[in-house]
């Protein structure tokens, strides 16, 4: 009320002595910003916390990483694009969902550019309280409550801020609209399913809610003192026109000061910790430090930088069953915060890791690596024996006495007689993977291809091998892997070959990524076969079979190659498409990822993948993994073929 | 004119031929030699696949017959064959003169004390197929005392050369798997063991009760013919057979073995046949026309055969094979009874 | 195909012992060797009956058909009166005359069982002759033989036995004229032929060994490979 | 003491007794598939490692059950968990799941 | 256990057996091991039962045992035996009496092949024509000799002084039977009683008083196993198919074990003492063994002949512990004295037995 006072008596001085703005209130501080404070004060020490925590449990070599990362300008540029696009913008939502790319990003970015606005309003005209004694941590945020506008003469500048804050206020607005309204119709946003959310996330959310409504009554309470725009004025006069002269200022930044507060308290335990945390997690992802325990270190920025907006639900191939909506990554990351050690050993051991909800995800959080950490923890040190593996095998059981790796290695027909540490090096090596013995006619069309293009290639494991060490990975047994991959990689380097053809996508991956063969080519077949027709040594002929295209987990999000099988069977068939492809192409269901789920959750998921793929009346399934092959031939209806890429490649040679 | 038709025989097979032979019009006698119809259907509880009630199978074939002359108690004294007809004096006095006649005279069950290594009538904890389903509907059986560890022997005087039966039985497999849910029901913290040469769950259910054993009732299957069995000092049983799967001998400590227990031919009906001169095959079942397009005739016009009497066969079988038998009779009485004129020759051709 | 099976077909205890093995184990199931041996006489029937020569042949040449007792336990239990006692006979019989029997450690010890056990009945007409079973070599055979083996004319004396004596009673001497038909029976039948064999075999195999007859014959008296035992 | 140069020999007949109830309900209890097999073999005989070592799950199943757990794990120690039984077993059992639940009980103590 | 139920296999299971006339033909083992057992056997069925039976000094062993160890074909065996039978027959013999089980298994195996091959028969009669100028005629009667006692064991439970009864409890003495492998496993019909419960030595025990104990491994072989035992280095087989025996029958505490074979009172008797001396495991009372007898030392101690003149003493089990339940009066310093009580030492004592 003095303050009020002290501005009617200034009123009665000659206006035009008068600055534009008036520290309407000199010590700049009033009791109603203590909830705020505490709550922002509590939330900052948790988050400084935390944060050391967090980079102690990061290894040496990590945070040697993170700071190299700082100043290589290639990441910094992308850290600086990823925190724009993705912690404001959403970029990755608008891109599925505008509506809910809209929702979001409003929130986000109007929030941050009403902080901002506001820091710069003070920074022009109160400048003195950007320091800290002057109450730098809450004035700007209240600043409409501090200051006088003098109505005499406001100059462009201060109705330039009054239009953008309002504006921004109304953008935010929006978005928490359309929040509200999400709630009770998700699927108006495109979401079918959406998370249920906890307690803490119910408080954080609802004070967010009613954040910018009390910050809209706040301001628009003081608008004829403190100034407005085209949003606050008008809804000033309204509430004169309601109550009178007298509107009741205090209670209503009271109530905006805790909604504030209550939502910076609860936001620790909540689901809008990412808020910060991506930032965090972002700079920690570009600099590709990988998770070495499902909740320390990394992971601990990557569980906290979930925002729980459960895309993955709908991304998931298990939720065809309502059931198995618990198993998601979102729920998966939440039983992570929570340690509920039971809950994420059974999660973990549940998904398929198609990889969906990885590449869909708008953080880019990498559930799946986090779930392979968690059965790493669990089976890592179960005992096993693969000592077979390395020396010779004399008389094991069995009859054969061969020795192991070079002895497997099996010319193909057309250069029967060279013997392995004879092949020279313009060969390919073929390997067909433990699977591919599973469906002959992957080999028998890929070793046709071979021929037909004269291709000269020897045939790693004709009469089986040693398993490329993948399914070991996803079952988390990292270490037994490692013995897999060193006979193999020892055979490979032996036989001299400069190129390595795989029939099976798990193959590929493993082999790209984890064999590190230097100067050997690893291809898919796919990839090869494109080559080949490119190169005019394989000239298919087109049909007008309608072809559609599965792009297997391990092929398309796991190693990216979406184009050339496309580019192939564009000139084998009439290729349509299916309902989701490429990133978002559904898992055929016989994934080796999902260590528990069973036959009959598989078969659902199968059917849902057959029927995506069926969209447009294909008369042909064609896929280039063994696995999808094997699952989709037992389950596809009569009526369509289900074929293997190099099959079909095959077939249009004759 | 009505014709006679005599159905030696009162179980399920005699049953279901007088029903439908009496729906067809004819003059149906059926005579059992035991007290009362059913035969081993009266004696057994609950019937495989999926454990309907025999009693109730039974009392609802029993009303589709009602109407029927039935004699129990009674026996065939003398048969002899008139120009068409056969002349059969019961042994309750009356005669009868039958235009047809159908052998429905069943199987008796292999009688296990011949398998001397079984011990079964020597050891205290050794029962059959047929004590188990009486303990079902009578509730007690002084042999089984809360059983922890349980056995089923398969094949006991099937596949047996040694005890004169080379042939399967065809129903105690799945009987077996029944009676080994039923008794995991019983005595739910039980070990129950089967022990089979093959499993041979050929009808339709019948690989979905195996899997229902093994999957909620944890029921072991060991692939080996129990060898031999002996009796401890505290009177449980020591049982002796071969994992082949894991190609070693294998013991195991039992509370109860239950032999499975397979089809002989009915020494009644042999006796039948004896009076009528029917052959009997190698495995001492009646002999038919021919075992693919003629499977209820016997090598004499005028005798019919049905269900077990020509080897071992399930229920839902041996009522198919009574209709089928009832068929055959009415197209051969129809063919053979009015014009009497080229009979001879007729039988000849035909019959 | 089936060139093993022939020879053994000719053998009459195979002619009654086999027909058509079910495989059921019944026979494993009560074998004294099977719980001690890596030993299971279904399979040997089975191998038998499948008329797979290599396999038959891996047979002769193993062990394994030297672990049966020959109690014949088997022979009462086999549902499809088959006798696997006898087919192991009949195979044991076909690895001497083929000469694969040297070639397992078991099978060996055909060399030593021949020796001494057809002495006996051609230098005695008996089997097993008191003299000639030492406690040294036996000593299972306890303090108490121990001792007869030393009084052992006294102790047939003082139980009414007739050792070495004329006419007949316990451990009689046998006649001159019937050891010499026993011989004439061993020429014609084939048992001296295969004596002959066996003990050339095992002096050819003791010398490939590089051991003399004695070293040969004490490490296949008292030496057995801990692998013949199954766990 | 007399030495015969020879001594009884272990016994290697199975004893069903020996059995041991508790620790495969634990077994089932992680995967209840163990009790749908019907030991055709088909997993040994597509088994990846099978061409070097004997493994066989088939095996190792009526191992536990022939109550000599030990043989079971060496039996499955071999694998690689490639999957190719899953996709042979005609009980549709999740072999993967099965041999790290049974190495996982069975190593536990 | 049903007794009726036995009483019913046992009636399925009777075997003729001649009154009188009998040939008779010894077992090696027997006669090595354990001579008076012989010895007691003629005596009886001449001296005390008037029984008419022969032996010819011109017999000679079967050649089982070196058959059974394939040493020698089949049909030298054959031949053999078809030379035993031509003695018989020139003897004017048709009731064979064999002392050995193995024996008996191999006479009913050759005559069981000879019935079934003729021509095999015919091949064997030229073969002893050629070479022992001997013609034979196959026996009317192939018994083995417990076959005999068995048949009388009522006649000598009337002449019994003692019973198989424990006089100072007045309890039956519980008795295990244990009979040879190859008296009716390959051939049920020829064995009293069949092959799953003999009723050869089960008769005995009952007729003088005893009670049969049926354990679980009593149809187990003893082990002999021919070539298993006369190796060395195979014998671990048979001592552990004893063991696997004792074991088993251990929980019903047997007095005596009586047996038909002359094989496995042997082994039964020796393999308790490796046991006891290897494992320090002893299953009689107080440490002493079970005293494994023949049928015909049995049959001598019920009909009173002294235990020093049946040879218990050649037993490596003492026999007093069982001579005192019975009541049997025996002179412990003459055990081991020689023919009229001449000094020829005595055996040194075992400590692992008593």
């Amino acid at each position: 009320m003095t303050g009020l006072l002290n501005i009617l008596c200034l009123l009665t001085v000659n206006p035009d002595s008068i600055p534009e703005v008036i520290d309407r209130i000199p010590s700049g501080y009033n009791h109603f910003v203590i909830p705020f404070l505490v709550g922002i004060t509590f939330m900052l020490i948790w988050i400084t916390v935390g944060l050391i925590r967090l980079l102690s449990n990061l290894t040496r070599e990590d945070r040697i990483k993170l700071l190299l990362s700082w100043i290589n300008p290639v990441i910094a540029w992308k850290n600086v694009r990823d925190l724009f696009c993705d912690c404001l913008f959403h970029v990755k939502i608008w891109k599925r969902k505008p509506l809910l790319g809209y929702m979001h990003s409003s929130i986000a970015f109007g929030w941050f550019m009403l902080i901002v606005l506001g820091h710069i309003e003070v920074a022009l005209f109160v400048p003195k309280h950007l320091s800290f004694s002057e109450g730098a941590l809450f004035y700007p945020i209240f600043y409409r409550f501090f200051v006088w506008m003098n109505p005499a003469h406001v100059a462009l500048r201060g109705s330039f801020f009054f239009f953008l804050m309002d504006f921004f206020l109304l953008y935010v607005l929006s978005g928490i609209g359309l929040a509200v309204f999400k709630r009770f119709r998700s699927i108006v946003l495109g979401m079918r399913h959406t998370t249920k959310p906890s307690l803490a996330d119910r408080i954080a959310l609802y004070s967010l809610w009613l954040i910018f409504p009390l910050r809209l009554l706040a301001e628009s309470f003081t608008a004829d003192l403190s100034g407005g725009s085209f949003l606050t004025i008008p809804v000033n006069h309204l509430w004169h026109l309601i109550f009178g002269e007298k509107l009741w200022i205090m209670p209503v930044w009271w109530a905006y000061s805790i909604s504030l507060g209550l939502f910076f308290v609860t936001m620790p335990f909540s689901r809008y910790m990412h808020i910060l945390t991506e930032v965090l997690w972002i700079l920690l992802r570009n600099a590709g430090i990988k998770p070495r325990h499902p909740r320390k270190g990394v992971a601990e920025a990557e569980i906290y930088a979930c925002s729980s907006c459960g895309l993955c639900l709908d991304a998931c191939p298990m939720n065809v069953q309502k059931k198995n909506l618990k198993y998601s990554s979102v729920y998966f990351i939440r039983f992570l915060r929570r340690k509920n050690e039971k809950k994420i050993d059974q999660i973990a051991d549940k998904c398929l890791m198609c990889d969906k909800c990885h590449v869909l995800c708008p953080v880019s959080v990498d559930a799946p690596a986090l779930r392979r950490v968690q059965r790493t923890t669990v089976n890592n040190h179960l005992p096993y024996d693969l000592s077979y593996l390395k020396a010779p095998i004399v008389q094991a059981g069995g009859s054969w006495s061969e020795s192991l790796p070079m002895d497997s290695l099996k010319s193909g027909s057309n250069m029967e007689s060279s013997a392995p540490e004879a092949v020279a090096s313009d060969k390919v090596l073929y390997f067909a993977g433990c699977m591919s013995h599973l469906t002959p006619r992957i080999i028998k069309s890929v070793e046709t291809i071979f021929k037909k293009s004269g291709v000269d290639y020897v045939f790693a494991d004709r009469d089986g091998g040693i398993c490329c060490g993948r399914p070991l990975m996803l079952a988390g047994k990292t270490d037994a892997a490692a013995k897999t991959i060193a006979a193999n990689k020892e055979m490979i380097e032996k036989s001299g070959c400069k190129k390595l053809i795989l029939s099976c996508p798990i193959c590929y991956k493993v082999f790209k990524e984890d064999y590190h063969l230097e100067g050997i080519e690893i291809q898919h077949y796919t990839q090869f076969v494109n080559d080949l027709v490119n190169s005019g040594r394989l000239k298919p002929a087109q049909s007008s079979e309608r072809l559609v295209y599965h792009d297997p987990c391990e092929l398309g999000r796991g190693c990216q190659v979406y184009d050339e099988p496309r580019a192939v069977l564009g000139q084998v068939g009439e290729l349509v498409s299916a309902a989701k492809e490429r990133d978002e192409s559904i898992c055929c269901g016989g994934s080796l990822g999902s260590l528990t789920l069973d036959a009959r959750d598989r078969a659902k998921i199968t059917e849902s993948s057959v029927s995506n793929l069926l969209a447009n009346k294909p008369q042909t399934i064609v896929t280039a993994c063994p696995l999808c092959l094997k699952t989709f031939a037992e389950a596809a209806p009569d009526s369509v073929h289900v074929k293997d890429f190099a099959e079909i490649v095959c077939s249009s040679l004759e | 004119m009505k014709n006679n038709v005599l159905i030696i025989g009162g179980g399920p097979a005699g049953i279901e031929a007088s029903a439908q032979l009496q729906r067809l019009g004819y003059n149906v006698i059926l005579i059992e030699k035991g007290s009362s119809l059913g035969g081993h259907l009266s004696k057994w509880d609950r019937l495989f696949p999926d454990g309907v009630h025999a009693d109730g199978v039974l009392s609802s074939m029993l009303k589709n017959m009602s109407g029927v002359k039935s004699f129990t108690d009674t026996q065939v004294k003398s048969i002899n064959r008139l120009d068409k007809s056969y002349n059969v004096i019961l042994s309750n006095g009356i005669s009868v003169l039958a235009d047809a006649v159908l052998l429905a005279s069943g199987f008796t069950l292999f009688r296990a004390e011949k398998k001397e290594e079984y011990g079964y009538g020597i050891y205290d904890h050794v029962i059959t197929n047929a004590d188990l389903e009486a303990y079902f509907s009578i509730g007690s059986d002084s042999r089984i005392d809360k059983p922890k560890k349980i056995g089923f022997v398969h094949c006991v005087g099937s596949r047996d050369e040694k005890a004169g039966c080379r042939a399967c039985s065809k129903v105690c497999c799945a009987t077996a798997v029944k009676q080994a849910c039923e008794m995991k029901e019983e005595f739910p913290d039980a070990e129950v063991y089967c022990f089979y040469m093959d499993l041979r769950m050929f009808g339709r259910h019948y690989e979905d009760l195996y899997l229902k054993a093994q999957k909620e009732y944890g029921v072991r299957f060991i692939r080996g013919r129990v060898a031999e069995v002996s009796e401890n000092a505290d009177g449980s049983l020591q049982v002796k057979a071969e994992d082949t799967f894991s190609s070693k001998p294998l013991k195991v400590t039992l509370d109860l073995l239950v032999l499975m227990a397979g089809m002989r031919p009915s020494d009644a009906g042999r006796r039948v046949g004896d009076l009528l001169g029917m052959s009997v095959e190698e495995d001492g079942f009646f002999a038919v026309r021919d075992s693919v397009t003629s499977n209820q005739r016997s090598p004499l016009p005028g005798v019919f055969l049905a269900g077990t009497a020509t080897g071992p066969k399930t229920l839902p079988e041996t009522i198919a094979d009574a209709r089928g038998a009832s068929m055959e009779i009415d197209r051969y009485l129809t063919d053979v009874f009015p014009q009497a004129s080229d009979y001879k020759k007729l039988i000849r051709e035909k019959w | 195909m089936g060139k093993y099976y022939d020879l053994l077909m000719k053998d009459y205890r195979l002619k009654e012992g086999l027909n058509a093995c079910i495989n059921c184990g019944t026979c494993t199931a009560v074998c004294p060797a099977a719980e001690f041996y890596r030993y299971d006489p279904r399979r040997i029937v089975d191998i038998v009956q499948s008329k797979d020569d290599a396999e038959i042949e891996k047979l002769l040449r193993s062990d394994t058909i030297w672990y049966c007792g020959e109690c014949m336990s088997c022979v009462t239990r086999c549902p499809r009166k088959n006798a696997p006692g006898l087919i192991v006979m009949a195979l044991r019989s076909l690895s001497i005359d083929l000469g694969f029997f040297i070639d397992s450690e078991k099978g060996r010890q055909q060399y030593l069982l021949s020796k001494d056990l057809c002495s006996n009945i051609l230098d005695y007409g008996y089997c097993v002759y008191p003299r000639r079973f030492d406690y040294a070599g036996h000593p299972e055979s306890g303090r108490i033989w121990e001792w007869e083996e030393k009084h052992l004319d006294d102790v047939f004396d003082r139980l009414g036995g007739n050792l070495d004596g004329d006419g007949p009673g316990v451990m009689r001497k046998i006649p001159q004229e019937d050891l010499d038909e026993l011989k004439r029976i061993f020429d014609e039948t084939g048992a001296t032929e295969r004596m002959e064999n066996v003990r050339k075999a095992g002096e050819r195999k003791a010398e490939e060994m590089g051991l003399s007859i004695e070293e040969f014959s004490s490490k296949v008296y008292n030496e057995t490979n801990p692998k013949h035992l199954n766990q | 003491m007399v030495d015969f140069g020879y001594g009884i020999s272990p016994s290697s007949r199975l004893d069903l007794d020996k059995f041991d109830r508790k620790t495969f309900d634990l077994l089932v209890a992680e995967e209840p598939d163990v009790k749908k097999c019907i030991a055709c073999g088909s997993c040994t005989a597509v088994c990846a490692a099978g061409k070097f070592v004997p493994t066989s799950l088939r095996s190792a199943i009526l191992a536990i059950q022939n109550g000599l757990p030990d043989k079971a794990l060496e039996l499955l120690k071999p694998c690689q968990l490639c999957g190719k039984c899953t996709l042979v077993c005609p009980r549709e059992i999740n072999t993967r799941h099965l041999i790290l639940s049974i190495i996982k009980i069975y190593s536990a103590k | 256990m049903i007794y009726e139920g036995k009483q019913k296999v046992w009636s399925d299971y009777q075997k003729d057996i001649p009154d009188d006339h009998y040939f008779y033909v010894r077992s090696c083992i027997r006669q090595s091991f354990f001579p008076a057992s012989e010895v007691t056997f003629l005596d009886i069925t001449r001296n005390r039962l008037g029984k008419d039976i022969f032996e010819t000094e011109h017999h000679t062993t079967c050649g089982g045992i070196a058959y059974h160890s394939d040493t020698i074909p089949q049909e030298t065996v054959m031949t053999i035996i078809a030379r035993q039978f031509a003695l018989m027959a020139k003897n004017g013999y048709e009731n064979y009496v064999c002392s050995c089980i193995t024996s008996f298994g191999l006479y009913c195996e050759t005559m069981e092949t000879w019935r079934e091959f003729p021509e095999e028969e015919a091949r064997i009669k030229d073969i002893l024509w050629k070479t022992c100028k001997l013609d034979f005629a196959k026996p009317k009667y192939l018994i083995h000799a417990s076959d005999l006692v068995y048949k009388y064991r009522n006649l000598i439970a009337a002449q019994a002084k003692h019973k198989l009864i424990n006089v100072k409890t007045g309890k039956p003495l519980k008795v295990v039977e244990h009979i040879g492998c190859h008296y009716s496993k390959m051939f049920p019909s020829k064995g009293v009683g069949g092959a799953e419960y003999p009723y050869v030595l089960v008769g005995m025990i009952e007729a003088w008083g005893g009670e049969i104990v049926d354990y679980p491994e009593r149809r187990h072989c003893c082990g002999f196993g021919f070539r298993q035992y006369f190796i060395k280095g195979n014998r671990g087989y048979s001592l552990s198919n004893t063991y696997k025996k004792f074991e088993s029958m251990e929980p019903f505490h047997p007095d005596l074990i009586i047996t038909n074979c002359p094989g496995c009172p042997y082994f039964m008797d020796r393999w308790q003492y490796v046991i006891a001396e290897s494992t320090g495991r002893t299953y009689g009372e107080e440490g002493h063994g079970i005293p494994v007898l023949t049928y015909e030392e049995v049959a001598g101690l019920v009909m009173g002949y002294d235990p020093w003149d049946l040879g218990l003493q050649t037993h490596q089990i003492d026999s007093e512990p069982l001579l005192d339940k019975m009541g049997i009066e025996y002179d412990p310093a003459q055990k081991y004295a020689g023919k009229n009580g001449k000094d020829i030492g005595s055996p040194i004592c075992p400590t692992c037995l008593k």
